[in-house]
Formats: structure tokens, C-alpha cells, sequence
């Protein structure tokens, strides 16, 4: 158990996984000799040698295809996109390549590849470096999806992601990367499965990522006022843990979504979409998905923090699927 | 004998998707099949200087890269049949076909996409320190999409094991070079990356290889990638059922006149006997794959939606 | 009024707009001297010339990056992108330039270009020719994106979306290509807007695209057994026409969206979502959404058969979502 | 008098990034910030050729290119500020400044994404017969992005009117040029596409304006693209705040002795006494632009939601 800042916990991870498996191979903008446009491969290079870790051209979609290639033949290549905003151009290869080769070759291949991208929503760097595109990747049958709230979470995550045969987009929040939090030895978060990050007896509260000290911080205050919030913290967009959420709303009878990306097609429409149709029963109120308002997000940080849903806001929406004497309490 | 194995390559590649023309027209296949008859000596002779074990990627126009990787065209067929005995099960049909045994890591439906692909098979052999080197076929359409120069940028710099070669056949789809490309020669768009380039007739079978020798050596050897551009023709239609208003018959004319199978006969001496007995040997080895692929369980409903994950644990 | 094929209505389109308005140029992969891949530009090169109607190089990313920069200064574009799921390659354009350009220069600019795209589901193209990809582009703040079902609104949409001071997506159906259908003269369909193909009582039965032919006959099916369906064709997939589906389940009470698309992050996951959020008291039971298994889209056309939602499939969960004595009927 | 404008220009762009490295250092300006003090020659002598109609995109490194092409620095420090009066009424920062007025499409945050937009306002030239050219600037970290292989060659097979300027300073981000490319120099990737193409001290303006106007011209007169790599060096890190592990202070300064303004001083005879001058004027106009600025009222939170749409018509 150490105490680590996000970051840090995804640099011990890469180290860790570089350690114990030579097949696993870093690359990216940025990566090597800088040690990560935001640190999270320092040191890596050096200890690991330029065969394994590589600074490339800013090239999205050949880096991208490089990695299925190198996953198909029997690397575990973990390649860095510098923002989840620049994801379309490594689009076609994730979605048409990376996430098709095992489908379209009956078995025959996996591709056992890692794509570490950054959400740069909160760090004010406008309108094309704060999108919060986890829904495009999350979308796709034959990818997966994975985003820590949490140091220990964005370790383990991660080592999992390596491990794992599939193809596997890992997501890091801007917005986390200097909080601190225990990591335990040997962390590793099986991917698939949300946790319960607070318990709770009237509303579930579904978040992920970034939004997450926001949906917790609602909660407490919630909580402090009579009104028990469970928040869930999906950890996983793609499978989504639907029993956990399903389980959670049976319990509450009652459902929000707080994410920072816009409604359609988001992970929080289908969130709310699964359980309208499989949990419908359970639910004694209409479901909210608290979201920023239809638009791009703005550079100035006042527009920014009044575009992503805040605190208050997702406590709102709690409090309006609340029988009103309770909401009012 | 090289000859005669290269002879045989092509034959095999003219008969298997000679047949492959005649079941689409009759209706026994179903959805887009893109054929590469005239241009079999580009397959033949590229392939012929390569292992099992080194890499291929290819495009919508890849049995015969496929075949003359080594595939087995009864397999082959029976993905084209949509049976369950196909390379891919019979799911994915002429555009997919993909073998870890023979190091074909996939033709692709999308233009381009398979050339970044291959350089993840070079990278993972320079990585592991194996002595293999990936292959990546693309057309003279597919230079215009932006990938292939980050591609070619990204082999340069890492000295990747790979050679790039250029079916250039003059058209993309319907629309002539010309409309696509400025460069007089695909070799040109290796220039600017220091990648050694060569450009050959695509119709000589021993030209390719000797050049496909010279890349494939080099890539071996550590010394990078080699970009050729070989010159040849598409008999056929884009796709089967293509009516070809953007072209004469007197063009295909032309290019059937230095059909790369006569242009071998021509080419050595005293072989003739033995090419005549291999077209048969090749008319009966295809005749006999499409009777037992015909005869294969179709692609099984069941399949619909294994594989969709290695690890199989996603609803 | 004229009897018209569905691409012969797209020509039709196409031609009328370049008469009447010379700003409009058209550009994309064989869609000049070849008339388009499948004919849609027949005859328009020869009739407006080489200056207006362009075959261009494959080049996805620098076609649709043009179409932005050449709206912006003042022509009317339409681009082709030959299949909807080679949108990827276009994707960093449209969605972070098209989309953006009014937002980020404050509505200086606007972005009227048209990208016209083909889904080639139910041709038997196989698995990265056959995606139903519509929801990419229908999440992005800034664009548009229609899909009409018949030659008429195959037509009009598209005349709609030239005239559009906005980035629209088109797209069109393989599936539909030859079927046909009378095309009012002048005909215009505002975008955002959905229609009642088949008014009913007991369910509301949202759909588009290639999908509204098996809906239909679902309907019509359950209509002979006494089961009265809606079937809302919403051929606006953004801006979605919120009211007229709220208005529809509020008098039906129940929900089925069937789609061809796979079900996370779809457009039928944000119809469920937008219903069971503001229309929830209207709900009588658990709204469904018909959708293909989560994997790629095989190639063989049984599988694909078995793949895409057929009527049978439709018609059962309608069944599903009516009370059990009327459903049986 | 041209070497009194460019000087100016030049001085200008200095003032300006000068100030906002101030500002953001000390806490007034949010987000990236990444300026091009040591570049302005390219801005200066490239915009001295062109006209209020002709087209520009530009990249995260922008400002010098707006404000030679004429952008009011008060509005654009504005803009820096968050405030409403700035380009986009504050909304979008450093990385976007666009004017319809000036043939601005954009600054733009996506490497490599400018450059086909600018083949779009070229193309509206083209086909509405207007003798307008587009210039875009790019870095030469930006060649390794497929998009712009096929806008080169896009440009080349429809000769549009249009001129790339890559500004070649030696890095992307924290990574040296070696790193990214093999080319010596930036003009080689034009070859392929039969592109003319010079490379230039990017460092001196005059040589810079002498081949931007020789490229202008070619372009307005229908003689279609030309490529320009200019070679210079940017003295501050990639953004305001980069630690700059990556090189040595030797080596900046190295570059600082070739400031483009003293380059300038010491290429034209008996203009330091109007260029002093112009040092003033400039430090004048931009201290009280910025005056200005702080003092405008900030981007408004209503104007959150404005402008998604041109018909705001979708919720
Ligand atoms: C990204 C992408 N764009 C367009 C297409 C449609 N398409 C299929 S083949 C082809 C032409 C390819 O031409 P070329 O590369 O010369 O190969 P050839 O068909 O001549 O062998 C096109 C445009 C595609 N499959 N993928
Ligand atoms: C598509 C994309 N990839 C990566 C980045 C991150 N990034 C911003 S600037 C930059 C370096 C650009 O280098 P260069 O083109 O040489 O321009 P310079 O900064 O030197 O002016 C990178 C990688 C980005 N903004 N967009
Ligand atoms: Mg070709
Ligand atoms: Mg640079």
C-alpha cells in the first residue's frame, strides 16, 4: 500500500507491466525521452530501452494501426493518444481494425492492445482538448472501455487493460491526475465490474471518470440533509457492469446519471436506456441524466465550470426524482 | 525450380479466381468480390521470396497474396461460399481473409488500413528480435489516403522490417490514376522518407521477385523498408458485375496481350511442356476445391456472435 | 409528382440544387465521370462540369476538411463519403471542425456543407461495409444528420440539407436503393422533423432509415391481429423531433425502438433515454429496444439475415410491451 | 516603405506574445498558451503578400499569423483574456481566433487540421473565379499527419490557388524533428506531388517575403500550390510553462543572436532610428491593448449555448 497522485500510479503501472512481460511495448507522441506529455511515462525509456519505449511522428492512425499489427503478432503494445478529442483520427483503426481482427478471423487472432488517451475536460484548454468522447469507443462490439476515478483504480485498471486478450481504450482524467489516494501491492481492477463508492438507501447515482468527486461530494451533501445516495462508479463503459447497476436501482427504486459529456449517445443514455427496459419495475420515479448543455465546451474557465454539471446541479436532479417531502428535507 | 514454382503460383491465382468469377455469376456467391486476374505475377513473385512466418497484410483485392502466401484455396473458397470450413468460418467472406499459421494478418476492406497494420508485424519482429519481415500490399488508389505517408514516415524512422508493395493497375475503382496521383511513379512518395524505392514491371514475374529479393533482403538484414511499385492491369471489372464504362476494350486488350503467365513462357526457354501440365494440375486442384467447398456446412447460424471478444465474458 | 427510385431521387436532388444555386459543388470518390459509386451522381458532371462536380483522390480526411473550408468561404458543398463506415477517416473534421467552426468563432462562421453517405447494411459487404454508424455523427454538438426512407424524403431531406447554413450528415440506404416511390415536385423536408408513417393506438413504434420498410410491416402484421402500432419514422436522427415522440407515446403509453444499429451508445438508446426521462409518467410498461447482437455485422447473408432486426423480431416486442391478453390476440 | 512594415509587423507580434507570456506567468490568462517569439519573420513576410481577402488557417501557434494578416491586437489580447469583445467573443481562447473580415478561417488545436480547411477557401477562389489565394502555416510535426500528404496532393491535382508554409522550428511539443522525420528538409514531401518548393531562412524576412510572393503569385495566377519551409526556432517552450528539459540554453541561445528584428536591422541600411521608434510604438499599442482588454466585461455566462447552430433551432 502507497500513497500515490494519479499520475504516479499510472507511471507504477506501466512500470510494472513493462517489468514482468517483455512482449509489453510503449509508444506514443511524446512518450519516451519527455517522459509523457504529462509525466506518465517518466523514467520508462531509461529504464526500459528505446526498443521498448518509443517517441513517434504525430501520426494517430499509423501509431494506432502499428499497435493492432504488434498485438496480432504477439506484442502487448501500449500506445498513447495524446487526448481523447484526437480519437477520431485513430478511429478507423480501433473501431474497423482493433476491434473487428478477433470477430472477422474467427478466433484465430486477438489483439491484446492497450490505447491510453487523456480527457482534457477542466484543464481550460478549449473547445477541442476537454470532449468527453468515451461513448465513441464505448460503442463498439469487440472494444472495451475502462476509466479510473481513483490512483488505485487508475492502476489497477490499466494492468488489467495490459493483461487482457482484447483491445481495450483506458481513459485518464486531467481533472484527477494530481489527486492522491492508496494504491495497494499488486493492484489489479478486474475489468467489467463498478463499485459502490458510497452506500446508499433512496437513489443511485450513477458516474465515472472525472465526474466522480462531484457525484461524491453531492452525496455527502445530500446525505447530511436526510437523503442517502449511493453512488456507483462504473469504472468500466464497455461491458457495463448492468447487474451491479441493475442491483443498485432495485434497491433505491430510483436512478441519475451525472456525466461530463453531452446527452446523445452518450454512456449515460444507455445507462438510463438499460434500465428503463430491464428495470423498469424498480423504478418509482423518472431517471435524470445530468449532462452539460448540448454544445462544445468553452475555453474560459467561468463558462467551463458552469457548462460541465456541478454539484449542486446533480443534487438538484436528485432531489427532483425524491417524493418532495423528502427532497425538501 | 524457381520458374516453374512461380509458374504455378500464378496459375493456381488465375484458376482459383477464374472459378471464383464464374460462381459469382451464377449466383452461388454472394456480396462483393474484386478479382486480380492479369496482376497474378505481383503475388507470385513478391510471395515467393517470403516465409511462413513473415508477415502479409492485403487489401479487397487479396486471394491471390493470400494464395501465394501459402493459403489453401480450398479453404479459400469455402469462405467466399460462406462455409463454416473457411479461413474465417465462412463469416467474413472475400475481404477478410486472415491465418496465423502463414503470418497473413488480413486483407481489409478498407483502403489503406492494412499498411499500418503490417508495420505492427515488423515492429513486433524487431522487437522480439525474430528474423521475420512484414509485406503490405496496397493499390495506387489507396497513396492518397493520408495513412501509407504516416506509415512509410513511421517505417523510415524505425528501420521496420517491411516492404511496401504498390499494385499500381491504373484505376481505383472507376476513376483513372491520373485523377488520384500527380507522381509519374509511386516510388516517388518513398523519396521524401529516404526509403529505397524501385519500380518494376508487374507483368514479369522474375522482375518481382528479383526485386522483392533485393527488399526482402534488406528488410532482413536490418536495413529498413523498401518500397516497390509494380506496374500492372486488372482484367476485370472494380468489382465483378463492374460495367467498365471507363475504359475501352482495346485498353484490357492490350494488357491481356502481355498476360504475365504468357510473359513467363516467353521468358525461359524449353518450360512450356511443364506450364501446360501445371494449368491443368491447377483447373483440376480448383475444380476439385470448389466442388468440396460447395460441398462444406454452411457458416453455422450459431456462430453469429462467437469471437466478438477473446475473452468471451461481454453481454 | 413523379414516380422515382430512391437514388433517382438523391440525382434528382443533387441536380436541382446545382441548378439553382451555383455555390453548390459536388466532390468525393468516383462521383464525376463514374456518376457515383452507385449512380447517385449520374449525368451531373456532364451537365455542370468539372469546375463544380469533382472525382477526387481517396482521401476521406482532406475531402471533408476542404468541404469545411469551402463552406466557410461561401460555396454550398456536397462530399461524398462512400460508406458510412469510412466516416472515421472523416471524423476529426466533421466533428471537431465542422461542428465547431460557428460555436468557436462566435457564429462569424457557419459551416454549410452536406456530407453525403451510404449505409450498406443488408448488401452483403460484410463487416466494414454493412455498420450502422449514425450515431457518431448524431451526438455531435454543431451538425445534423438525416436519413430518409423513401425516394420523397430521400429528396426532399437532402434538398433540405443543402439549403442548411449548418454541417449536415446525410445518409442513404443500400437497402432502399431501388425501391420506389412518388416524389411531390418541389418538395422540401424540414430538417427535424419526424412523420407517422402508420398512425395507431396501442404502441408507439419509433424507427429510420432502412429500418421503417420492416417496421411497417411489423405494424401492419399486429394491425391484422388487432394490435394497433404507430410507426414513427423520425428521419431527423439530429436535431431529434422530441415532441412528436413524446406526443406519440403520450397517447400510445408504451415504447419500441428498432434499430439496425447495436445498442450502446445508439440513437434508439437516447429515444428510450428521452422518453423514460420526460415521458415516464405516460409509460404503461418497460419500452424496448430492438437491436442486432453486439458483434460486427457478418457477411454471409443468412447470418446478416439473422443479424439485422427482421419483422418477427419487431413484431414480438411489441407484443412484449402490450398487456398479455391483447398481445396474444 | 516593405522593410518598415515587416519591421513593424514583426515588432508587433514580439510586443504582443511578450505580454501575454507576461500575463499568463502571472495568473491572468487561463489555458495553453504557445507563442512564437523568434518566428515572426515567417508570419510577417508570408501575410506582407497577401491582401484582407486571400484565406489563412494557422495552428495552436497562431497569433503572429493573425495579427500580420491584420487581426486588431485588442481584440485578440481580449480574446486571450476571456473577455466578450475578444474574436470569439472570449469563448475560445488563444487557439482559435478567426475573422471573416480578414479571410481568418482559423487558428486551430488539431495538429495537421488547418490545412485542408484552407484547400476549402482555396477551392471557393477557384470555382467562383475570385482572384483570392489561401495560405495555411503549419509546424513540421504536423508532416507526420496523413491528412496533409493528401491535401498536398489534393492541392496539386486541382491546382488550387494555395500556399503551405511550414514554419520548421525544430520541435513538436518536446520531441526534435529527428524524432518525427526523416526528410532534411520539409520541401521533399512536395516532391511526390510535383509541387514546387523552397526552403528559406525563416529567420529573415525578406528572403521569407521574396519567396512568399513569388508562391503568391504563382498560386493567383493559376499556376497552382508551391510548399515553403521556412527554418527558424521558437525561444519560448512548446506552451508558457514547459520545462524544456529537451534542449540546452546553449542552444536557444544560439537562435536568440538571430533574432529576426536584429536580422532585419542589420540587412537594411540606416532604418534603426525608425525602428526604434517603431519598438516604442509597438510596446505603446500594446501596453494600452491590453489595458484595454483587462478592462473589457468578460465572456458572457449566457452566451454559454449561442452560436451551436447558424438556425439556433435544435435544443
Ligand atoms: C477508406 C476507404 N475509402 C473508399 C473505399 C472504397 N474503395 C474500395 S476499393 C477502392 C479503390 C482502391 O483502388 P486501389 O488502391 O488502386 O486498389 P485496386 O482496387 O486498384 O486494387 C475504393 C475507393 C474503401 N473501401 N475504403
Ligand atoms: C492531432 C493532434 N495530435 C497531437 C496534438 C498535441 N500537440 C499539440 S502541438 C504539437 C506539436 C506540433 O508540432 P509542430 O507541428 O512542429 O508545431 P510547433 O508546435 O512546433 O509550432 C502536438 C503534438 C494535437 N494538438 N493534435
Ligand atoms: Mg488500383
Ligand atoms: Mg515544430
Amino acid at each position: 500500500m502507497t500513497r500515490r497522485k494519479y499520475w504516479q500510479a499510472i507511471n507504477d503501472a506501466l512500470r510494472e507491466e513493462l517489468g514482468r512481460d517483455e512482449r509489453v511495448v510503449l509508444f506514443g507522441e511524446d512518450v519516451g525521452a519527455p517522459g509523457g506529455p504529462f509525466g506518465a511515462t517518466k523514467g520508462l525509456l531509461s529504464e526500459f530501452g528505446p526498443t521498448r519505449v518509443r517517441d513517434t511522428p504525430i501520426s494517430e492512425a499509423a501509431i494506432t494501426g502499428m499497435a493492432v499489427g504488434a498485438a496480432m503478432a504477439g506484442l502487448r503494445p501500449v500506445v498513447e493518444i495524446m487526448f481523447l478529442d484526437f480519437l477520431p483520427l485513430a478511429l478507423d483503426q480501433l473501431a474497423n481494425q482493433a476491434a473487428k481482427s478477433s470477430y472477422l478471423s474467427m478466433g484465430h487472432y486477438s489483439v491484446p492492445l492497450t490505447l491510453r488517451t487523456f480527457c482534457g475536460a477542466h484543464l481550460g484548454a478549449g473547445p477541442q482538448h476537454s470532449q468527453n468522447l468515451e461513448a465513441w469507443p464505448a460503442s463498439v462490439p469487440g472494444l472495451k472501455v475502462v476509466w479510473g476515478s481513483t490512483p488505485a483504480d487508475a492502476n489497477g485498471l490499466l494492468k488489467a487493460a495490459i493483461r487482457d486478450p482484447d483491445p481495450v481504450v483506458v481513459i485518464e482524467s486531467a481533472r484527477l491526475w494530481s489527486t492522491r489516494g492508496e494504491v495497494p501491492d499488486g493492484h489489479v481492477v478486474p475489468l467489467g465490474e463498478a463499485v459502490i463508492r458510497r452506500p446508499g438507501t433512496d437513489v443511485t447515482l450513477v458516474c465515472w471518470g472525472g465526474m466522480v468527486p462531484r457525484a461524491e461530494a453531492a452525496a455527502a451533501a445530500l446525505g447530511a440533509g436526510g437523503v442517502s445516495v449511493e453512488v456507483l462508479d462504473l469504472r468500466s463503459l464497455l461491458p457495463l457492469d448492468v447487474p451491479r447497476i441493475l442491483n443498485s436501482v432495485s434497491r433505491t427504486g430510483r436512478l441519475v446519471v451525472a456525466q461530463d459529456a453531452t446527452g446523445p449517445g452518450s454512456v449515460g443514455s444507455d445507462v438510463v436506456r438499460i434500465v428503463a427496459t430491464q428495470g423498469f419495475g424498480a423504478l418509482r420515479a423518472a431517471p435524470e441524466l445530468v449532462t452539460p448543455p448540448f454544445a462544445p465546451v468553452p475555453f474560459p474557465p467561468p463558462l467551463a465550470h458552469a457548462y460541465f454539471p456541478q454539484e449542486s446541479e446533480i443534487a438538484a436532479a436528485v432531489r427532483r426524482v425524491m417524493p418532495k417531502e423528502i427532497a425538501a428535507g | 525450380m524457381t520458374a516453374v514454382r512461380l509458374y504455378r503460383t500464378m496459375a493456381l491465382i488465375r484458376e482459383f479466381e477464374t472459378a471464383a468469377s464464374r460462381l459469382m455469376a451464377s449466383g452461388e456467391l454472394a456480396g462483393f468480390l474484386h478479382l486480380s486476374i492479369g496482376q497474378e505475377a505481383v503475388a507470385a513473385g513478391v510471395c515467393d521470396v517470403l516465409g511462413p512466418a513473415d508477415y502479409l497484410t492485403t487489401t479487397h483485392r487479396g486471394h491471390g497474396h493470400c494464395l501465394a502466401k501459402g493459403a489453401d484455396p480450398r479453404r479459400m473458397l469455402a469462405e467466399l461460399f460462406a462455409r463454416a470450413t473457411g479461413y474465417c468460418g465462412g463469416r467474413s467472406g472475400s475481404m477478410h481473409v486472415a491465418d496465423p499459421a502463414l503470418g497473413i494478418l488480413g486483407a481489409n476492406a478498407i483502403v489503406g488500413a492494412g499498411v499500418p497494420i503490417a508495420l505492427g508485424g515488423a515492429l513486433a519482429a524487431q522487437v522480439l528480435g525474430e528474423p521475420r519481415v512484414a509485406v503490405t500490399f496496397f493499390g495506387e488508389g489507396a497513396v492518397a489516403e493520408g495513412v501509407i505517408h504516416e506509415s512509410l514516415n513511421l517505417a523510415a524512422l524505425s528501420r521496420l522490417p517491411i516492404v511496401f508493395v504498390c499494385e499500381n493497375n491504373g484505376y481505383a475503382e472507376m476513376t483513372p490514376s491520373s485523377t488520384h496521383l500527380r507522381a509519374s511513379s509511386v516510388t516517388e512518395y518513398a523519396r521524401p522518407h529516404h526509403i529505397p524505392a524501385e519500380s518494376v514491371d508487374g507483368n514479369d514475374v522474375l522482375a518481382v521477385r528479383d526485386a522483392a529479393q533485393r527488399a526482402v533482403d534488406r528488410a532482413r538484414s536490418g536495413d529498413g523498408p523498401t518500397l516497390l511499385e509494380c506496374r500492372t492491369y486488372r482484367w476485370h471489372g472494380h468489382f465483378e458485375g463492374d460495367a467498365q464504362g471507363y475504359r475501352t476494350t482495346a485498353e484490357v486488350d492490350l494488357w491481356r496481350a502481355r498476360d504475365p503467365l504468357t510473359v513467363l513462357r516467353k521468358n525461359v526457354d524449353g518450360l512450356n511442356g511443364q506450364f501446360d501440365d501445371i494449368d491443368r494440375d491447377c483447373a483440376d486442384e480448383i475444380a476439385e476445391a470448389t466442388v468440396w467447398a460447395r460441398a462444406q456446412p454452411p457458416a453455422a447460424l450459431e456462430s453469429l456472435t462467437d469471437h466478438v471478444y477473446r475473452a468471451q465474458e461481454v453481454g
